[in-house]
């Protein structure tokens, strides 16, 4: 029977693709994830090497030379964007602005992505009052209107960079605790968070070697989305001009400035809205598509 | 139904629900004082531009913005609670008839805007469910994720210079009638949509793909039937929870909209009232926010505790 | 697209506009007008703002007039008026004058009104506009006494200015937050509604008695609130508005080029400066306390391209704290031509050869504020840049917590120089520089009687400050006013709309 | 006898998938009587339960069904349109499901889902079909019927479950009943209650019933006909006492090997198991499928093979006897 089974084609089957294979295919033939990654690899880079990149000081102001028009309606190479309302490069203001949104969207995600981290999967863990006390805790702050609360503190506070990113990271950290939070449940009845409790190990061992390492892909997922949500918020929040304060070039602050003159020079506005527009989308893109690949159960 | 909307697990649950509320509103009102409580005391402003040093503290006593927080907290609480929110600074009126006066434009809108990312997201969606990868479910997908990237300021301009400027259709500002909160409308409307129409897809893809669909179907039951007596009805449970939730959310995010379209809501009134210092109205305004999103969240739990009959009894 | 982008959108706006003048009121005789700005009140002793001036010449009267043209004084409610000694003041009041509610005007209503603006603790906002004078006295039903504090020769600039007179019974009865939702008057216009946030209507006051500001034309006025200048254009396009002012200069120069609309550009008294905290009271080692580095920030910025760049219009270069054409303003001082080298070593002479960073305040045009905040950077000054509605930056500035703000000041129309450099520079609470000579000069100036005598000690305060640099004076404002071709219109050089100069074409 | 109730010939169901075509089901014949039992056996994933829904006409719309002949009641099922097609569903024929937990509706009583079966088909008013669920669930043993028609599904533990199911395909007196492991995701001490139920209802009632199993032990107590799938073929069919007295197909008599029976197998013998691996179905499938698994496979095994009939009783094998010789006991 064995060597009669040797050559069969009903046997002949194709040996299936490695796990980290599939991984990989599922990666490379999702468009949305790609199309994602290389927008925001690039914008990374253009904010990485702004200084190299900007044609011009984007502080440098120009009174002479105000609300040049872009190229393609008509202006110089000199401005390729032209130039805004204190005459300076639209261009350089645009790179030097992915710096700021990339920045304060990176490092708000990570504040809120630690608090609700920590906070989810304590509630996750430990369960009981641990738990009722985390989830009184997001309702609270699901209650808080967020907008509001952001433009009072920086309101009262000034608005500066560092304190827009503290406002959003301290604000934006409800996802993480809900997503982190249910996460842990699911993994803590696993066999083998049991068999490591039962060998002793202690419980930020637990934690950090046998809960974290299976939550981790949720985790990046939400980091993703509330990267994106940050950096909408700050430039809602530099629209309304009590985010970032001039003269940084923030692409919400652009918008704001542009506005004034949106009815005869619409690109002051369509410019920074639009690139705004791409990176969060491709952000958001990259986050859905992640969660498609490491796990296509919860494709929605 | 409603007899069993009252039966004791449902009123039990529904208790148990008002408890939490007062306790995250009560939480709330502290944050919110707390916030403005930073940002000084207002005596100098008060005294005119005349006082000396000493007439400031004289009306930093008589206004008792000398004593320690929690007593001040607690006596804005008391009369919050009885609906006084105290002066406002900059209009010298109460800051609750003046927040009054502004809730029904905001109001307004919130329904608008919801009912708008409803009647849109829950077609789409279920349409989107129906015919997996077809055109409607990319178009719908298109519009979700365009949605959730659109920085809703922009959006606003955009449909201003489009169809007030380019077009002459819409008036651009103001709230006189029903077409002046047409573009606000969807542009709230279009922020909540994306989520809402997410999870309609997904929750009618899961429902679609249910053993008791397939049951519905062996019993000869329409296609229309089977989508929309058997799928949709249980497909909408958790649909209604972050409709509700959504609707808070936009309530609290309609200062951008009212700003863009001159709206002259509670919104609007917030970001001026944050630009003059007016705390007391920021204060109220914040609370009543929130408020709006825990009466909200748990008016959407007792209707899913009358939607959903496993919520009822357990 | 490409070139002819910008175009377009001008020909379809110019198209729109066409169409949609055809929905201008003019049949029923409603004039629409935007205001940016939300008044915290009606009751003009009661805001600050320009709008409430212009609100306040349309709906009440004062006992005085000053002609915008002639710059000549008229009788108003008074019909003649006499100097009795140095502090009390005589008028002869019109008789027939009715309020809008029907109470006749008399001695009983001037009386009242001095009597209750006097009084500081009935909380007039701007108490320089009435603290002069003491009380007024009835006399007979049509004489009344006004006698004041001290010796104020600008007493009558003021009466033809901020000084509006009330109806005795009807603000005994309602009071400030009465007469803010239900204004009652003598003036040409009436108020018919009022929508706080939202709108005011004015009517014409069919019984206007014949004074000096005329009679009006035009039946209905209505003034919307819209904060955003793109709202007011789009609605200016699509025919629902019919003047807009203070219109920012790039929209005005867009709009000049379209032949449906009318663009005035008028020069104002307002001056835009930079306050610095000289006293220290913002922290004693605060750098704006060394001359030095007051006079670095003076140097540091270039006025005439501000000017000419970014105000334009009728704006003109400004050295002091008032304004040319007023009383008094004495131009003749120390002036600090544009020159960032000399800032940047006044600074390292001051202590600071790599600059500091310092808070920056400024609660308008953001722009302005912004391009001179830049300049200060340019020489070193990082400025953490910090904007403000008004009334939030006046209450920290009133508790010295401002380093240096970007402020501008239009002197109520006032065409004297006390309604400038004497509100700010006699110690009270705005008061960053405390220069006790400054006060004994300004005192001087303020109360004698003799102009030669006042000329010479404004002079002499005006050139301290410009030595001793308070502040950094920059430029005037200018004002456009655009308005549909049916409307007919001369804006006059004081910032003040007059509806009842205005007529249909 | 008359014309039967049911008859399939060469039905096939194939499913794209990303390497290929699966062929799930490849070209089976069977037929059916009114008031006969047929039972199909087969390992899981033999194709089984796919054959049942096909029958039904509820295949997910990326199977494709192809048939030369599928006749209910002397009408062809596979030209039918989706409304004649659905006025037989539920009511002419009707299926029971696997998994009573979560095939009934979790929004609505027992008692609007009870008559909503019925209310589909005949016009009768909700009374009527009020009194017809109280009848049924009387008959399918649920006491308290009337008040468990306010009920909703999550208050009926799984046995209760399945017994409304069974009522409610019986509601509107079907000819024709599938069973699709109707048992399979109960208790053991309930399963034979079900089973039981069902027989004693199809006999009462005089319904033709095809049962779904895998459970050998079952179709010998009720089978009035067996046929063996597997890998999406019919090896043997025929009626259960051939196919118990003498098993052809190597096949069946693998399965046959793998229940105790009483009397028979000694306590303490090792039960039978099938070796070897379950080929993969994608592409074309040429020979005996079962080849990588039979003791007797041969060459020509890959080649066409042979039906065998002996009566009613037909199986598919290059040996004429299916080798059954090989395995006789030696009396």
């Amino acid at each position: 029977m064995t060597d009669m089974n040797a050559n069969d084609p009903l046997l002949q089957e194709v040996s299936g693709p490695s796990p980290s294979q599939i991984l990989i295919r599922r990666v490379v033939t999702h468009q949305g994830l790609m199309f994602g990654l290389a927008v925001v690899l690039l914008l990374a880079l253009v904010a990485l090497f702004a200084p190299l990149l900007a044609p011009h000081d984007p502080y440098a102001q120009n009174l002479l030379a105000r609300m040049k028009p872009p190229v393609f309606l008509g202006g110089t190479w000199e401005y390729p964007l032209g130039t805004d309302h204190l005459g300076r490069d639209y261009l350089s203001r645009l790179i030097y602005g992915a710096r700021v949104s990339l920045m304060i969207g990176a490092i708000a995600a990570l504040i809120s992505g630690f608090i609700g981290t920590a906070l989810g999967v304590s509630a996750g863990y430990f369960g009981g009052k641990v738990d009722a006390a985390v989830t009184f805790l997001i309702n609270v702050r699901l209650a808080l209107p967020v907008v509001l609360v952001a433009l009072a503190v920086v309101a009262v506070m000034g608005g500066s960079l560092q304190i827009v990113i503290m406002v959003l990271g301290l604000l934006l950290w409800d996802r993480f605790a809900v997503v982190m939070r249910s996460s842990t449940l699911q993994i803590r009845r696993r066999e083998y968070v049991a068999a490591a409790q039962a060998i002793g190990a202690s419980t930020p061992r637990v934690i950090l070697s046998e809960i974290m390492p299976n939550i981790v892909n949720n985790l990046i997922v939400v980091v993703t989305l509330e990267m994106a949500h940050a950096i909408l918020l700050e430039a809602a929040l530099s629209f309304l001009g009590v985010g970032v304060q001039p003269p940084t070039p923030s692409w919400g602050l652009m918008v704001s400035e542009g506005k004034k003159m949106m009815l005869f020079d619409a690109w002051l506005v369509l410019i920074p809205g639009a690139v705004l527009f791409v990176l969060v989308l491709a952000i958001n893109l990259m986050g859905d598509g992640l969660r498609d690949v490491t796990a296509p159960e919860n494709r929605s | 139904m409603f007899l069993i909307l009252w039966s004791t697990p449902v009123l039990n649950f529904i208790l148990k629900r008002l408890m939490l509320a007062a306790i995250v509103a009560l939480t709330v009102s502290f944050i919110s004082f707390s916030l403005m409580f930073l940002s000084g005391d207002p005596a100098a402003a008060l005294a005119g531009e005349t006082a000396s040093g000493e007439d400031i503290e004289a009306i930093r006593a008589l206004y008792g913005f000398d004593r320690p927080m929690l007593v001040q907290y607690w006596e804005w609480l008391g009369s919050a609670l009885s609906g006084d929110f105290g002066q406002s600074y900059y209009f010298k009126l109460p800051v609750a008839s003046l927040i009054a006066d502004r809730l029904g434009v905001t109001m307004t809108l919130g329904v608008c805007g919801i009912s708008f990312a409803l009647l849109t997201a829950v077609p789409l969606g279920v349409a989107a469910a129906i015919r997996p990868n077809s055109f409607i479910d990319r178009l719908s997908l298109f519009l979700s994720v365009a949605g959730q990237a659109m920085p809703s300021f922009w959006f606003g301009l955009i449909l201003i210079v489009v169809f007030s400027i380019k077009l002459g259709l819409l008036p651009p500002s103001g709230a006189n009638s029903w077409r002046h909160f047409i573009m606000p409308t969807i542009v709230l409307g279009y922020y909540a949509m994306p989520a809402i129409m997410r999870l309609t897809r997904a929750g009618m893809l899961d429902v679609l793909s249910s053993d008791y669909i397939r049951t519905a179907r062996a019993k000869g039951a329409s296609e229309t039937r089977v989508l929309f007596k058997h799928g949709l009805r249980n497909a909408i449970i958790p649909v209604v929870s972050l409709a509700a939730v959504q609707m808070g959310f936009m309530l609290g995010g309609s200062i951008v909209v009212e700003s863009i379209f001159a709206l002259h809501g509670a919104g609007f009134l917030a970001w001026e009232s944050i630009g003059r210092n007016d705390l007391p109205t920021v204060q109220a305004l914040i609370l009543i926010f929130a408020m709006f999103y825990i009466v909200f969240t748990f008016l959407a739990d007792v209707l899913n505790a009358w939607l959903d009959p496993r919520m009822r009894s357990s | 697209m490409k070139a002819s982008f910008l175009k377009t959108t001008i020909a379809a706006s110019a198209l729109l506009a066409a169409a949609g003048s055809a929905w201008a009121d003019k049949a029923s005789g409603t004039l629409n007008v935007a205001f940016t700005k939300e008044l915290e009140s009606v009751d003009s002793y009661f805001n600050s703002a320009r709008e409430g001036v212009v609100l306040m010449r349309a709906i009440w009267d004062g006992l005085i007039y000053l002609d915008p043209v002639t710059n000549e004084y008229k009788g108003n409610l008074a019909e003649s008026w006499t100097w009795v000694d140095d502090t009390t003041l005589e008028f002869k009041l019109r008789q027939g004058v009715k309020f809008h509610n029907g109470e006749p005007f008399n001695a009983d209503d001037v009386v009242y009104t001095v009597n209750f603006v006097a009084k500081e603790e009935n909380g007039v906002k701007t108490q320089r506009n009435v603290n002069w004078m003491k009380s007024a006295e009835k006399i007979d039903d049509y004489t009344v006494r006004i006698y004041l504090k001290d010796k104020f020769p600008a007493a009558i600039e003021y009466l033809a200015g901020p000084v509006a007179i009330y109806p005795n019974e009807y603000y005994a009865e309602v009071g400030a937050s009465g007469m803010g939702l239900k204004p009652v008057g003598t003036g040409p216009y009436k108020v018919t509604e009022v929508v706080p946030g939202q709108h005011f209507v004015l009517e014409k006051n069919e019984n206007y008695f014949d004074g000096p500001k005329g009679q009006p034309t035009i039946g209905k006025i209505d003034i919307r609130t819209i904060p955003d200048v793109n709202t007011q254009m789009a609605e200016l396009f699509s025919g629902t508005l019919d003047l807009i002012w203070q219109v920012p200069v790039d929209l005005a120069e867009r709009l000049s080029s379209m032949e449906q609309f009318t663009v005035a550009n008028e020069s104002t008294m307002r001056v835009g400066y930079l306050a610095m905290d000289a006293a220290g009271r913002s922290g004693a080692d605060n750098p704006f306390t060394k001359l030095k580095v007051r006079q670095a920030v003076n140097y540091a910025i270039d006025r005439k391209t501000l000017v000419s760049a970014l105000l334009k219009g009728k704006s003109q270069v400004i050295w002091t704290p008032c304004y040319p054409s007023q009383f008094g303003c004495d131009q003749n001082v120390t002036h600090y031509d544009y020159n960032p080298e000399k800032a940047k070593e006044l600074l390292a002479e001051a202590g600071y050869p790599d600059g500091f960073t310092t808070e920056f305040y400024a609660y308008r045009d953001r722009e302005y504020a912004e391009a001179i905040s830049l300049y200060l950077n340019a020489v070193g000054i990082k400025t953490d840049f910090k904007m403000l509605q008004y009334s939030a930056l006046r209450e920290i500035n009133m508790k010295g917590e401002v380093p240096i703000s970007f402020q501008t000041w239009g002197s109520y129309s006032l065409n004297d120089a006390s309604a400038m450099v004497s509100q700010y520079f006699k110690h009270g609470s705005l008061d960053d520089a405390r220069d006790d000579q400054v006060l004994a000069d300004l005192n001087v100036a303020d109360s004698a009687t003799d102009p030669e005598v006042r000329k010479e000690y404004y002079s002499k305060a005006l050139k301290r400050i410009a030595d001793e640099a308070y502040w950094a004076p920059m430029f005037s404002y200018n004002t456009n006013y655009v308005f549909t071709k049916e409307v007919s219109y001369t804006p006059t050089a004081d910032e003040v709309l007059r509806f009842t100069t205005m007529t249909w074409n | 006898m008359t014309e039967p109730l049911l008859t399939v010939r060469n039905l096939k169901l194939d499913i794209p998938v990303a390497s290929g075509t699966l062929h799930a089901v490849r070209g089976i014949d069977f037929e059916l009587n009114r008031g006969e039992t047929l039972c199909i056996v087969g390992e899981s994933g033999s194709g089984k339960s796919l054959t049942s829904l096909a029958l039904m006409g509820l295949l997910g719309k990326r199977i494709l069904r192809k048939a030369d002949q599928m006749t209910f009641d002397g009408t062809e099922l596979t030209t039918m349109s989706a409304k004649e097609l659905r006025k037989l569903r539920g009511g002419r024929m009707s299926m029971i499901f696997q998994e009573p937990m979560t095939s009934l509706n979790p929004a609505y009583t027992i008692g609007d889902q009870l008559m909503e079966a019925l209310l589909l088909h005949q016009p009768v008013g909700r009374a009527a079909a009020r009194a017809r669920a109280i009848e049924l669930l009387e008959k399918v043993g649920i006491t308290a019927a009337e008040s468990r028609l306010g009920q909703y599904p999550h208050q009926l533990s799984g046995g209760l479950r399945q017994r409304v199911m069974i009522a409610m395909a019986l509601m509107c007196g079907p000819e024709l009943i599938i069973a699709d492991e109707p048992t399979t995701a109960l208790d053991v001490t309930i399963q034979a209650q079900i089973l039981r139920l069902l027989v004693d209802l199809t006999r009462e009632m005089n319904m033709a019933m095809i049962l779904i199993t895998h459970d050998l032990g079952v179709v010998a107590r009720v089978a009035d006909k067996v046929a063996v799938m597997y890998a999406g073929e019919l090896v043997e069919t025929g009626p259960a006492a051939d196919i118990f007295a003498t098993p052809c197909h190597p096949y069946t008599r693998g399965l046959l090997r793998c229940i105790p029976l009483p009397g028979k197998t000694e306590r303490g013998s090792e039960l039978g198991t099938i070796p070897g691996i379950v080929p993969s179905l994608v592409g074309e499938v040429e020979g005996c499928v079962f080849r990588t698994r039979c003791d007797y496979a041969e060459a020509a095994c890959r080649e066409a093979i042979p039906h065998r009939t002996n009566g009613a009783h037909r199986f598919r094998c290059i040996h004429p006897d299916g080798m059954r010789h090989a395995e006789e006991v030696p009396a």
